[in-house]
């Protein structure tokens, strides 16, 4: 029991609940607002998701300054996390915020043409 | 030691609260609630991350997460709404 | 060699630049872009060029100095520089076409164009995961914004969708990326495969992820409503780009990630792959809105392009070939057909009746409809062929079964897109504005499928062996149709003539296929000359005349089945387009087309089956067939059957060849039926011909012939349409030929050949002679007219040749065939068939004699009293079939006795003696002149006799009828033609019943039902398709993982 | 309701796919892979202290590219998206900004606006960077309109800005490839001192202009936001 009391199990768990309650308000949701809440939910919980994976146990941020460094011939590894996932979820936060605006810009649109944020409202197209 | 255990304990909790946030975010009518609420998980995201190691991480979400995001959310809703009246 | 990573550097430089460049007007921000993508264009067609004509090898290229995994790394190989050539191209001719809707909405949406083009570049190009992804997202967000381009709800809607869509797949996407990352610590696509996730505890799942996020990119059956509004939705230059760029990349994707999954995803990919290509043809079945449809069929052809991927290891080194053949018929015809749609402006399809006066919109509309089916000369003609070949080789018939019936499917709704445009009823024409920026990429499209479709052929061994010079004369006609009839026709004859003219000497000693070959070219010939009678341009006619008859010529010279199948279609294609030339044809043009393409389906399930086990395509492979030979042979008969017309299968041909022009209707009767003769003959031949192993087929295929006769004879009494008459009665001749084929015995092959030459020879007279008079008369109904005798004397002695050599009475040649087929069936013991052959032989002079008696006997119709002489162009024609006749009714030996050596070399046993001019089998004898003589003396004893004896009947004038005092509302109601089966009708009536135009109607009905049904699954609710999409994953994930 | 309840069901395959991923999870407890490298000569190799830094800028500086053009293509997609119907007049918003806010923007803009640009410049050896130095100039932006709806920002100033740091972000990428190993090396520059400012090649001149592009690409996007509610 005790090995799973650790930041990297707890970060995943919290990530791929925060997916499944992103995913129930994206799906059950009729109001665009909230769908596009349900996804920055969602995003959240992938960004947590893949910072936990990059996560090891016990180790420092990946900033080699003088407290990781320890002095000539040290092995950095050793004392970091990872930072590849810290730098892909930098990308997915950036581009989840691009995608928020255009989503959000879209709702304000949709909006105007029909005075309403009902999504089964715009089905225009169909069939 | 020590402190990770410290860090396991606030996680869980910061855990348990952006959870309870999160569903608060989907269900609740008012939809300025469900934006600050969303805002809220995204800023426990980044404390989050500060635990794990991840100090750019927690930056951006901070600022651009749960900052620039919720900002321009409120820009929608308040379009939205003064279109209402 | 330029780095290609200046696509991207000058993408985005251009792009970014753009930003404070814009002050310099809109058309300078365009041509800019323009410029952007003419050098992308420029350097992945360097890359290529290296890769195809030179030694290059695959060139990787790293970013930031370090080696992979550390850094991004960019691969440009063969099939990169390919892809990126193919997205640059219609990024360049696509950015011609929009350039004004861009420029509308600003330097901004060109900027965002010419990214969307980098993104999908560097997509293929990548090595490395997450920039996948990264870029994924920068083209699927580029395409959300240009959706806007078209202005509305409706796109906005779409647009909204699309990113709804598309961030469910790309959050899957990263999930499966991250948790590679994770479990096989680099981001590296090659590191990945070689760590074989598969193996790994978790791994399958994060390779199942990143699987399932590329195929739902590819918009698979059923998640993809989001895909299909946006193609509906969108701008139409969009849609073009998205359906050629985009779709082309995200399938280069799958191929380029479908490594990491392991080698049984090959197999979820051909299922899901077949799925959507079936499911999305079969609702396009009931789709009205043009780019909807488009939408379908995109998303089916890459549902194909699927499968053929999940083959890759059954296909082996053809894979390339073939999906190759297929993306790129796809590639220009679609984004051809989109660019169209733009010009057209329609939304539905009824409305392309917009464009039937305009033929070059019809021929760039056809050549793409062509080439999405998968006709020839185009690539996609040839890739199937291999498909199928390939597929049937390695004993995957269900799944031939699964891309036949989906082709099927998506034949039906093209061609009858196709119909409403050639032919729509639809009145009032809105005209639309040709600008020139928007029409010479279509054109740039069309033609790149020809030419590309050229090279295909070339590409292989057997493909290079078919001869392109009568299409390339098609093309020439095609190009001069400015010029008059008299010109063109000329040209064609001359063609025909000198094509023939160097055949011959190959074909001489194979009297089988000169018998035929003078059939399609001499009476092709023929034909074409009553095409003088044709006043003005007759637009359209020659280039597709030619290409029937190219087609036909292809067959008979075919050394291979790749060569004979591409006969065929060519001559599908040729005979579909001069039948639906006619008045009231479309409907029958349409089912015409599909009967053919399924019995062309059948045609290439058996070629397949026949290649199985024989390194060879040569068409003698047919006489060896080992892999389920039944159903092989069973398969090529059906086949031919359609062209012939068999019971069943034959309710295409009243209409069609009844409604047809007057010279068009004997082309397709008299000379185009023998083609499913010539395969019959081909077939039988095949399965053993003397020692034939397959009794039961020939059986089967006897009664069929049987009852075709009698149903062809049956139904033509009915007929008060005079050509729909002579329709029906070729049904029921070509049923003669048919049991006379399969009863596999000398004699029986003789009556048949006798027939096929007979049944050349009059029913081209009586179409011709008919069709010039209904040309004269202006009506096919025969109880309009009446008394033609006097007006035409000369088309009444033709027709009176025709149907007494028809009806099989001596002194004609129609005679002999009766006489040997009777020999043949009390030869071959089969008399219940032969009864019934006898029967119809009685019905035949019921229909008959009409011919006579109400066309050209009784009273001149008023309106009739100044109708001429049928035209002397198809006197010409006429008589000269006539002459024909007379010399095989007289010398019938200088025909039957090479025709007996020949088939003697088939059917050694039971031959006819001959005796000079007298043939003697073991019933009996019969001397071809001994009786002209009897008979004809006779026929002038009695008509002696009769003119005697009537010397003093007066002649009855037109008014010379009592009417009882009472006027006749409808005074042809009165006369003696009228419903004059009234009787017989009453007896006869269950055979009316159309039970076969009820089955086949029944099965359309059904399909369309099931297509109305299951659309509605795309109810518009973007939120639906979200829960589609996750529907889809996990269904996808419990099948394939499982618990 | 029935759909709700289909939803709960699909989720609970997925909660299923989850679970099934999450007991694949072990804890790490050292670097393995391409981070190992990273960490032991990562530092080496680009000179930056932080290493999520070189890997940003560096290592993968081509997914950096990719990252900037999404939020400059987000930005122009919403800048003709929400572009004032031609014949459409602003409205001026009447409300009273309160002396305060203005106040405390006029002294907190500059500041604001420092730390961001400090922010990106010390990316290389400090936590942030260029995305969340390009934030916090967008939030002082964001600070600017909120204390003066009305104010129109000077269009030309963002956008020569983004402009021209798009393009020296693309220039140097190529110039990577004519002095250092590819596009996008940073090592065109001598790789200087390990953690002095100005070191690690081209890390901060990069950096420096990613910073200066996404503050200007944010505050574009704001900005629309912010004109958009002044829309009749």
């Amino acid at each position: 029991m005790m090995e799973y009391l650790e930041l990297g199990h707890i970060g995943l768990i919290i990530g791929f609940l925060l997916i499944l309650v992103g995913f129930w308000g994206v799906l059950t949701q009729k109001n665009i607002i909230k769908i596009i809440v349900g996804f920055s939910i969602l995003n959240t919980g992938i960004n947590i998701l893949m910072v936990s994976l990059g996560y090891v146990k016990g180790k420092t941020a990946p900033i080699i300054d003088a407290a990781v460094a320890q002095g000539e011939g040290h092995d950095v590894s050793q004392s970091i996390v990872d930072p590849v996932p810290q730098a892909l979820v930098l990308t997915a936060i950036v581009i989840g915020f691009g995608i928020t605006a255009l989503m959000l810009a879209y709702a304000m649109k949709l909006y105007n043409a029909k005075k309403t944020l009902e999504i089964n409202k715009f089905n225009d197209l169909k069939w | 030691m020590n402190n990770e255990f410290v860090f396991v304990g606030i996680a869980i909790v910061v855990g348990i609260i952006s959870i309870v946030l999160s569903l608060v975010a989907i269900h609740n009518k008012k939809l300025s609630v469900a934006i600050i609420a969303a805002g809220i998980v995204s800023l426990f995201a980044s404390v989050l991350y500060l635990l794990m190691a991840a100090p750019d991480v927690a930056m951006t979400e901070a600022s651009i997460g749960s900052g620039l995001s919720t900002l321009i959310f409120f820009y929608v809703l308040n379009k939205i709404k003064r279109s209402d009246a | 060699m330029v780095n290609p990573i200046y696509i991207v550097a000058i993408a985005l430089g251009v792009s970014f630049a753009i930003g404070v460049l814009n002050k310099l007007g809109r058309n300078f921000t365009g041509s800019l872009v323009l410029a952007a993508v003419s050098v992308m264009t420029f350097i992945s067609y360097q890359w290529f060029a290296a890769f195809q004509f030179g030694e290059q090898t695959a060139k990787m290229i790293y970013t930031a100095g370090f080696m992979p995994p550390l850094s991004i790394n960019l691969l440009m190989g063969h099939y990169e520089a390919f892809i990126t050539l193919m997205i640059n191209v219609i990024g360049l001719i696509g950015g011609i076409y929009m350039f004004n809707s861009l420029k509308k909405r600003g330097y901004n949406a060109q900027v965002i164009y010419l990214v969307l083009l980098m993104g999908l570049n560097v997509m293929v190009m990548t090595r490395d995961l997450f920039n996948l992804f990264v870029f994924l997202e920068i083209s699927s967000i580029a395409i959300a914004g240009l959706i806007l381009l078209e202005k509305g709800t409706r796109s906005m809607g779409a647009g909204f969708k699309y990113i709804l869509a598309t961030s469910i797949i790309s959050g899957f996407l990263l999930l499966g990326i991250i948790f590679a990352y994770y479990f096989t610590g680099s981001l590296n696509l090659d590191d990945v495969v070689a760590a074989n996730l598969s193996s790994i505890k978790g791994g399958a799942l994060a390779a199942f992820m990143i699987m399932i996020a590329i195929i739902l990119e590819i918009k698979p059956f059923p998640a993809n409503g989001w895909g299909l509004d946006v193609y509906e939705g969108s701008d139409v230059g969009l849609s073009a780009v998205i359906s050629g760029a985009s779709a082309t990349a995200s399938f280069f994707v799958l191929y380029k990630v479908m490594d990491i999954a392991g080698v049984e995803w090959n197999y979820y990919i051909s299922i899901i792959g077949a799925i959507t290509f079936v499911g999305s043809n079969l609702l396009g079945i009931a789709q009205k809105n043009t780019r909807r449809m488009l939408g379908y069929s995109s998303i089916g052809q890459l549902g194909l392009l699927m499968m053929i991927l999940g083959f890759r290891d059954i296909l082996g080194e053809q894979t390339p070939y073939i999906a190759f053949g297929i993306l790129i018929s796809h590639y220009f015809a679609k984004a051809g057909l989109f660019w169209l749609s733009g010009i057209v402006k329609s939304k539905s399809l009824k409305g392309w009746s917009n464009i039937r006066k305009k033929p070059f919109f019809l021929f760039l509309m056809g050549t793409f409809i062509f080439a999405l089916i998968g006709f020839p000369p185009f690539p996609s003609f040839f890739a199937k062929w291999t498909l199928v070949m390939e597929l049937v080789q390695t004993g995957n018939m269900t799944w031939v079964i699964a891309i036949l019936f989906g082709s099927m499917m998506e034949a039906v709704y093209l061609f009858r897109w196709f119909g409403y445009a050639i032919k729509g009823e639809n009145e009032h024409l809105e005209d639309f504005k040709i600008k020139i920026h928007k029409i010479t990429p279509v054109w740039i499209a069309a033609i790149g499928l020809y030419v590309i479709g050229y090279f295909t052929a070339q590409f292989t061994e057997v493909g290079a062996a078919i001869n392109f010079i009568p299409l390339a004369f098609v093309g020439l006609l095609l190009a001069i149709d400015f010029l008059p009839v008299m010109i063109k026709n000329t040209i064609a004859i001359t063609g025909m003539a000198l094509h023939f003219y160097f055949v011959y000497p190959e074909l001489e000693g194979d009297t089988l296929r000169l018998i035929f070959e003078g059939i399609f070219m001499v009476g092709g010939i023929l034909a074409l000359i009553a095409g003088y009678a044709y006043k003005g341009k007759r637009s359209g006619f020659y280039p597709v005349a030619i290409l029937m008859y190219a087609g036909l010529t292809a067959i008979i010279e075919a050394g291979t089945t790749l060569e004979f199948f591409y006969g065929w279609e060519l001559m599908t294609a040729g005979s579909y387009f001069l039948i639906i030339r006619g008045k009231r044809s479309m409907s029958h043009g349409l089912s015409y087309m599909l009967f053919s393409i399924g019995g062309a389906y059948a045609l290439l399930a058996a070629f397949g089956m026949a290649h199985v086990g024989q390194d060879s395509f040569a068409m003698d492979i047919l006489n060896t067939i080992t892999y389920i030979p039944t159903w092989a042979y069973g398969l090529l008969i059906v086949g031919f059957l359609t062209k012939t017309a068999a019971v069943g299968l034959h309710i295409w041909l009243p209409g069609a060849h009844g409604e047809a022009e007057s010279d068009v209707s004997p082309m397709v009767s008299a000379i185009l039926l023998k083609a499913g003769v010539f395969g019959i003959v081909l077939t039988l031949i095949g399965m053993g011909a003397e020692n034939n192993q397959y009794s039961e087929l020939a059986y089967a295929l006897g009664w069929l012939g049987a009852i075709t006769a009698l149903v062809g004879n049956l139904m033509a009494i009915f007929q008060e349409d005079a050509k729909r008459l002579l329709a029906y009665s070729s049904i029921g001749q070509l049923g003669y030929i048919v049991l006379g084929l399969a009863m596999m015995t000398h004699l029986g092959w003789l009556g048949g050949f006798s027939y096929v030459i007979n049944h050349f020879l009059y029913k081209a007279v009586l179409f011709m002679t008919i069709g010039a008079v209904v040309m004269r008369v202006g009506t096919h109904n025969m109880y309009e007219m009446g008394g033609l005798i006097k007006r035409m004397p000369l088309a009444f002695l033709a027709v009176m040749i025709g149907i007494i050599a028809l009806s099989g009475v001596p002194p004609l040649s129609g005679f002999a065939g009766k006489w040997l087929f009777y020999n043949a069936i009390l030869d071959k013991g089969w008399y219940f068939q032969g009864a019934v052959m006898f029967f119809s032989g009685g019905l035949a002079f019921l229909y008959l004699w009409r011919l006579i008696h109400t066309v050209f006997l009784g009273q001149l119709k008023d309106n009739h009293r100044n109708v001429k002489e049928i035209s002397i162009w198809f006197l010409i024609p006429i008589y000269t079939l006539i002459a024909g006749l007379m010399v095989f009714a007289a010398k019938p030996q200088w025909v039957l006795q090479p025709m007996g050596d020949m088939i003697a070399q088939f059917f050694p046993t039971g031959q006819l003696v001959w005796d000079g001019g007298t043939a003697i089998s073991q019933y009996g004898y019969w001397a071809g002149s001994l009786v002209g003589v009897t008979i004809g003396a006779s026929f002038v004893f009695v008509l002696f006799w009769l003119l005697v004896s009537t010397r003093k009947a007066h002649k009855v004038k037109q008014f010379d009828i009592t009417y009882s005092g009472e006027r006749p509302e409808r005074p042809e109601t009165t006369h003696v033609a009228y419903n004059v089966f009234e009787g017989f009708y009453q007896a006869m009536w269950i055979a009316t019943i159309p039970m076969v135009e009820t089955f086949w109607n029944r099965v359309t009905e059904v399909l369309h039902e099931t297509a109305e049904f299951t659309r509605k699954i795309y109810s518009g609710n973007g939120q639906a398709y979200m829960l589609h999409i996750v529907f889809f994953i996990l269904v996808t994930y419990l099948v394939i993982i499982g618990g | 309701m029935l759909k709700n309840i289909l939803v709960a069901l699909v989720l609970s395959v997925m909660a299923y796919m989850f679970y099934n991923a999450y007991s694949s999870y072990e804890t790490r407890t050292e670097l393995t892979g391409m981070s190992h490298h990273f960490a032991s000569k990562g530092a080496e190799e680009v000179g930056a202290a932080n290493l999520v830094t070189s890997i940003i800028v560096t290592y993968r500086g081509f997914d950096t590219l990719g990252e900037v053009t999404i939020l400059f293509l987000t930005a122009s997609i919403i800048s003709f998206f929400l572009k004032l119907k031609s014949g459409d007049k602003e409205k001026i918003i009447r409300r009273d900004t309160s002396e305060l806010l203005v106040t405390a923007s006029q002294l907190l803009i500059p500041i604001i606006f420092m730390f961001g640009i400090y922010v990106f410049m010390n990316g290389h050896l400090t936590p942030g960077g260029g995305f969340q130095g390009g934030a916090i100039i967008a939030t002082g932006v964001a600070l600017m309109i909120m204390a003066n709806p009305n104010i129109s920002l000077n269009h030309n100033v963002i956008h020569w800005v983004e402009s021209i740091s798009g393009v020296s972000f693309v220039i140097i990428g190529v110039l990577g490839i004519f002095l250092a190993g590819g596009f996008l090396d940073n090592r065109m520059f001598s790789l200087g001192e390990f953690g002095d400012f100005f070191s690690a090649g081209a890390i901060p001149i990069i950096y420096s202009f990613v910073g200066l592009k996404v503050g200007a690409e944010l505050s574009n996007i704001l900005n629309k936001y912010q004109k958009s509610q002044k829309e009749i």
